[in-house]
């Protein structure tokens, strides 16, 4: 064991920083600065950007376009790009399907959808939850039949992030009726333009419309768009949900709320005085980034770690539990910081979704503008991609051996 | 001391909710965001006689107090009712009753309904507490030239007149040398901007440039409104964690049908253990909250100080509780819960949005403290 | 509705207060106050006082010896005594069994008992645990085999507080193993003096003694000790749990324990001044003071109701489970307050089962004396009596219907 | 940065720990409660290395560091050992190393093992932070005086001598003018009370009652000890977290033990949702924690006010997380583990000193706060 730490990571770490300072276009920092989700054309142009740098997808395996960087040069590229408020990625496709088809998909795949998920041209829906199978992904009921050389899809997703600006979505099917709940299922890439799929945006309680719901009504998918066997896509589900270990702990993003949360207090007043000289007040935001930082080295942890070691699988649950719980804190400690406005309704301007009646906002500008709406979003932190109670199972199980 | 209703209350409680009922649902709540106060709804609200029916007959309602109020408050609460109840007949009314001398002539036409007022006295740098007041009112004439911003007027955005308090004398924080004005909503001068909460009440913030009124306008003694706000504050906090009961009562009760109905890994929700204790918890604080209402009410018979300890600690518990609730219950529901069109999202926001109202739960932490001292833990003695 | 406080209750409390500041011998004060189990001899020596004035036992019903107080008049009592910081009396005798024979037992049986239990002669264990039957008492193992007009009872109970000290102790014994496991349980008068009765008092992690191991071996107990029927002690054992719901609260003693903590968090200083003043501290204190007075309602609200309400019983779990929470944090904030005192052990003095060996005090005195002590033995708090889990099934089941 | 144990720190972990359970266990742990510093284990534990092992070649040690100590004191957590090895071997020797000067001549007997020392920097009003120095220390002479207290002297009551911080000059929380004293066990005018804490480790407080001492006892430059101290505390308070560590680790995975094997209800305890989730809470806490440590490990190697920040971060951290585990570890078990027969308790009391040594939780919250201003929440930066 050796924590010392390398200062070329603080070149490495400048290195970034500056190329973000003259590559991201102001507007997009701008609205990086308000805590909607990022607009579409952002995050694409965005993506564009890092790709032409090579950045797009450090995280991939070298041979499919990720970089040689270390865990650590890796995790501060994050820290910094959350930092300078640049678009998020889209995740879904880098995060989710990007890794399965390095590692499962045919050469052809691979040359097909990666580069242009890479260079933001192609998003990507999860379409794995359905309505009456949430976190229990095994009695998923969307059907896909094999009918010459296609398969012909039909059934209903729900929760799709961003699916109606995807042009692809990747669903898990059920192939085989006779199989074992989780044997009969298959991982299928479906092109969301076919014929047959339609895409209904859910209003969200934050008043957004990134949720989604998919139906599909005898959507042909060609049988070269199945990733690897048929009746093992609940192996690849299972493999997507691990590889995102550590970016669900999300620390860079929540150590990057830290500093709005901050910046707001500071300019907050209390009784007189800045609200973050309120000793109560500290002591919570002091609390919460030292818990960051607890994250913080979790996530080293399991970065330095031999990556095919399957105890890592579990501990992946350990960081988006509490991952989840500190973004949902630092955002609800930034609406406290707002004070009257902290309960006042913000809609995002840039979401087409949004009605246009329903913009009337409170008087705030700048940092303050998503706060309220954020707050109430990141509930749904500890619900999707496994909710906290199936991630107290999973280690339970996994880990305790209860 | 009686925790039962009595028949008039078991019967008002009975004809509120059935009123909210068969009138209020969360299309109705959602289709009026931008216009709260249903004119056809409040006029019957007004005509059933329950903007008078927390005022005793002296001030000017039909002989109930408080309890009355609060029952009224729980059932808008449960009902996610965006009706201005809490913002006319509660705070303003019990500002206007405490503020003594012509403010009473106002408050015949705000319980038959025939106009509705809003009480403006936060301030930003306030955080919800009305004792900051840096708002000026400059004598010019015989009357006054107003100056300066209140923040999250509730019922403020449909409101016929305001109660806007600003200083006349002192300090930003002393208690002397504040004035309660009545102002016209549309008076000159007066600029309001409207926002929703977000729970889809309506609030605004008022800006006063330079607006002038006649001596008429001051409601109560000049420099001595502090008190009468006060108080007025403190019953309409009440209120509000009246109206938060209602809300997490609801919030759980939903949540405990789900989990009877949904079925996962091939159960019904409501048999994993896990859940069932988080319903348990989420149980102990709706009736620790509800028994905290109760003492808020006694307490708001009390003395000034008395009364405001009461009334903040229910808001510090409630607030707390209700959050906690609304929070479980979203995830107790999973991905339906986050939904506009489900219901238990709508009652977090309004848990949350209450919490948050005249004060963070830090903020009455806070004020029980320093308002509490040597005293002992205790309301009764 | 109408909680408007009677100020006649004022008066009430004046009297009380001045009964217990003439009657109150100043030795059991100064002992009261540090905190440790009131000692043996103090105990009877208080009751005895009370039951002079009449209010050695103002719950039970009038017919047995019960005050005619209002109900917030008994818990205004309650409150008093706990300030007054006199002996806590002997709640098994005065609490548990004392309302049992009332209600169940026989003349005979409450003319010798019951008088006794009022004037500190008699002591009672409680005998409902064994070793393997801890807060799932249906699965009890002791037997009690009736052989003439006599039970012979052979068996283990575990965790009887201060059997050490008892001359009774009442306990549940299988009397019919053929019947369902909850049928078969009779409720039994056991003369803790009898041949065959073994006490072993087990040392706790605060360094205290006042649980214990009771063993029966062919103990005789004459067919009269039998409370009720044969067969229905579960009920029995029921009406007692249920009995205790607003004592188990003990919002009156965490409310001394508040003032305590203030006095002691007034004296203690930090960075120069009390550290009563310091915000965080501060409002520590203050919440756990709030949420007191939410429990004291909470119990006026249960004193109120008709206490033959079945929906009162499930009732008692909220009151335990959130009192047990509020009497634990007081103690371990108690202990914060002395700062580096708060992890240093003191032994009670009198208490004549700690070793002499073992006494090695830091230096403290007063109010301080037993804080870190009773800081730890608070843990038991949500374990005996029900623990906090089986409350939750409790309230689940009864209250929620799940 | 590495991760895994090299060879050698493997073998020391391997060998610390099959140490302790071959020498210890709770019957010595409470016959040995009045004595802790076992002669003949001491004099083991110091054949073998380890009061060395954490030290480098240069400072008199064995090649290692921090995380050479932590692996011993982690050791020692897990097995409840009340030896003062990390009062002696961390606590003072890292305050002597960072002392300069002669000090590094007393670390050779205290790596052998010859003598036992321990560090009174506490006071009472400082409520373990050592920055609060009252005691003084005059000169007289060509020596000094001191008068004061010192609290809570870890390892102080079989030490063969003592640290004593006293204040030569300025102010009792001034920076400059504490002087650092080596005392004797035996020096006439050092009044000791011992006792112990919860956990049945050792302390004292010491009286200083005009106690005179000649130049020579000075430790390090006179007025400027604060620095040193410091460093000494957050190398010891590094240690203490460690020793958590391995507390927290064994308790929760007795409690995972006890769970398969006790029925109740008809089931193994293994069973109940409501207890697996618990668990998993635990383990949340604790792969947290260990996390939290290594953050700790690096941060001594930084800069002082880096160094305090990551120190004080972890000391919160895993102050609150044992204090967790320990409670419901108590919690899962239900009557026995309240019990002083049985170990599980004696985790939560370890646990519950551990937190509190040095400044409570929200001291070193507090801490963290004053120290990190507008830096970034990271320790990478």
């Amino acid at each position: 064991m050796d924590f010392t730490i390398d200062p070329a990571i603080h070149d490495f770490r400048r290195m970034v920083r500056s190329f973000i300072q003259e590559n991201l276009p102001e507007e997009m920092r701008r609205r990086g600065e308000r805590d909607f989700d990022s607009k579409e054309s952002d995050v694409r142009g965005w993506m564009r950007i890092l790709n032409a740098r090579g950045w797009a997808t450090p995280n991939w395996p070298e041979a499919c376009g990720g970089v040689n960087w270390s865990p650590l040069q890796k995790f501060v590229f994050q820290q910094e790009l959350r930092r300078a408020r640049a678009p998020v990625l889209d995740r879904v496709g880098t995060d989710l399907i990007g890794p399965v088809l390095c590692e499962f998909g045919t050469d052809a795949q691979r040359a097909r959808f990666l580069p242009r998920i890479q260079n933001g041209e192609d998003w990507w829906g999860q379409g794995f939850s359905e309505p009456d199978a949430g976190s229990d992904l095994a009695s998923l009921k969307t059907r896909a039949d094999l009918v010459g050389d296609a398969y012909v899809v039909n059934g209903q997703k729900i929760w799709t992030t961003c699916a109606q600006y995807a042009q692809w979505i990747f669903a898990l099917v059920r192939t085989d009726f006779s199989a074992k709940p989780q044997k009969g299922i298959s991982f299928l890439l479906i092109d969301a333009t076919s014929p047959g799929v339609t895409r209904r945006p859910i209003e969200s309680i934050d008043g957004g419309f990134t949720l989604n719901e998919v139906f599909f009504d005898n959507v042909e998918v060609p049988i070269e768009n199945l990733v690897g066997e048929a009746g093992k896509g609940w192996d690849y589900a299972k493999f997507l949900l691990t590889h995102e270990r550590t970016s669900s702990a999300e620390a860079p993003h929540t150590q990057r709320d830290i500093e709005q949360l901050k910046l707001l207090a500071s300019n907050a007043i209390k009784g007189g005085r800045p609200l973050l000289e309120d000793p109560v007040f500290r002591s919570k935001v002091a609390a919460l980034e030292i818990d960051v930082i607890a994250l913080e080295w979790a996530v080293l942890r399991i970065l330095h770690a031999d990556p095919d070691d399957p105890s890592l699988n579990s501990v992946a649950s350990i960081l988006k539990m509490r991952g989840n719980v500190q973004r949902q804190i630092v955002a609800e400690l930034a609406a406290e910081a707002l004070g009257d406005y902290g309960i006042a309704m913000f809609l995002d301007p840039d979401d087409p979704d949004v009605r246009a009646e329903d913009h009337l906002a409170p008087p705030l500008e700048g940092e303050a503008v998503g706060v309220s709406a954020r707050a109430i979003f990141r509930r749904a932190t500890s619900i999707y991609g496994g909710a906290a109670e199936v991630q107290r199972n999973i280690i339970a199980k996994q880990i305790l051996g209860l | 001391m009686d925790f039962n209703h009595t028949g008039e209350q078991a019967a008002l409680a009975d004809s509120v909710r059935r009123f909210c009922d068969d009138n209020i649902d969360l299309a109705s709540h959602r289709r009026d965001g931008r216009s709260p106060s249903d004119t056809r709804l409040w006029r019957q609200i007004a005509d059933l006689g329950w903007l008078g029916a927390g005022l005793s007959e002296e001030e000017g309602g039909f002989g109930g107090g408080p309890v009355e109020s609060a029952i009224i408050a729980e059932a808008f609460g449960r009902s996610l009712a965006v009706e201005p109840y809490v913002s006319s007949a509660v705070l303003s009314v019990r500002t206007l009753l405490a503020s003594g001398g012509s403010a009473a002539s106002l408050i015949e036409s705000i319980v038959s309904g025939e106009r509705t007022v809003a009480l403006a006295c936060c301030e930003p740098e306030g955080r919800g507490d009305p004792s900051h007041v840096s708002a000026r009112a400059e004598r010019k004439g015989g009357g006054y030239r107003l100056s300066g911003r209140k923040s999250l007027v509730l019922g403020g955005a449909n409101a016929d007149f305001h109660l806007v308090s600003a200083r006349t004398s002192g300090d930003v924080r002393d208690d002397d040398g504040v004035t309660l004005f009545r102002i016209e909503r549309a008076h000159p001068g007066l600029r309001r901007q409207d926002y929703r909460l977000v729970d889809r009440r309506m609030a605004c913030d008022l800006w006063l440039d330079d607006l002038e009124v006649g001596a008429d306008a001051v409601v109560g003694e000049p420099d001595q409104a502090s008190g009468a706000i006060r108080e007025g504050v403190d019953h309409g906090i009440a209120a509000i964690c009246a109206d938060s009961l209602g809300a997490m009562d609801r919030a759980l009760w939903i949540t405990r049908d789900y989990l009877k109905t949904r079925k996962q890994f091939g159960q019904t929700l409501s048999s994993f253990q896990a859940l069932q204790h988080r319903m348990a918890d989420m149980l102990v604080e709706l009736e620790l909250s509800r028994s905290m209402l109760y003492a808020a009410l006694a307490a708001l018979a009390l003395g000034a100080d008395k009364r405001s300890r009461g009334v903040s600690a229910a808001k510090a518990v409630i607030g707390k509780a209700g959050i906690f609730i609304g929070q479980q219950a979203i995830q107790l529901h999973g991905g339906i819960g986050m939904t506009e069109e489900y219901a238990v999202g709508h009652y977090y926001k309004r848990l949350l949005a209450n919490a948050s109202l005249f004060g963070s739960i830090d903020a009455h932490i806070e004020r029980y403290a320093a308002l509490s001292g040597g005293e002992p833990a205790s309301v009764l003695f």
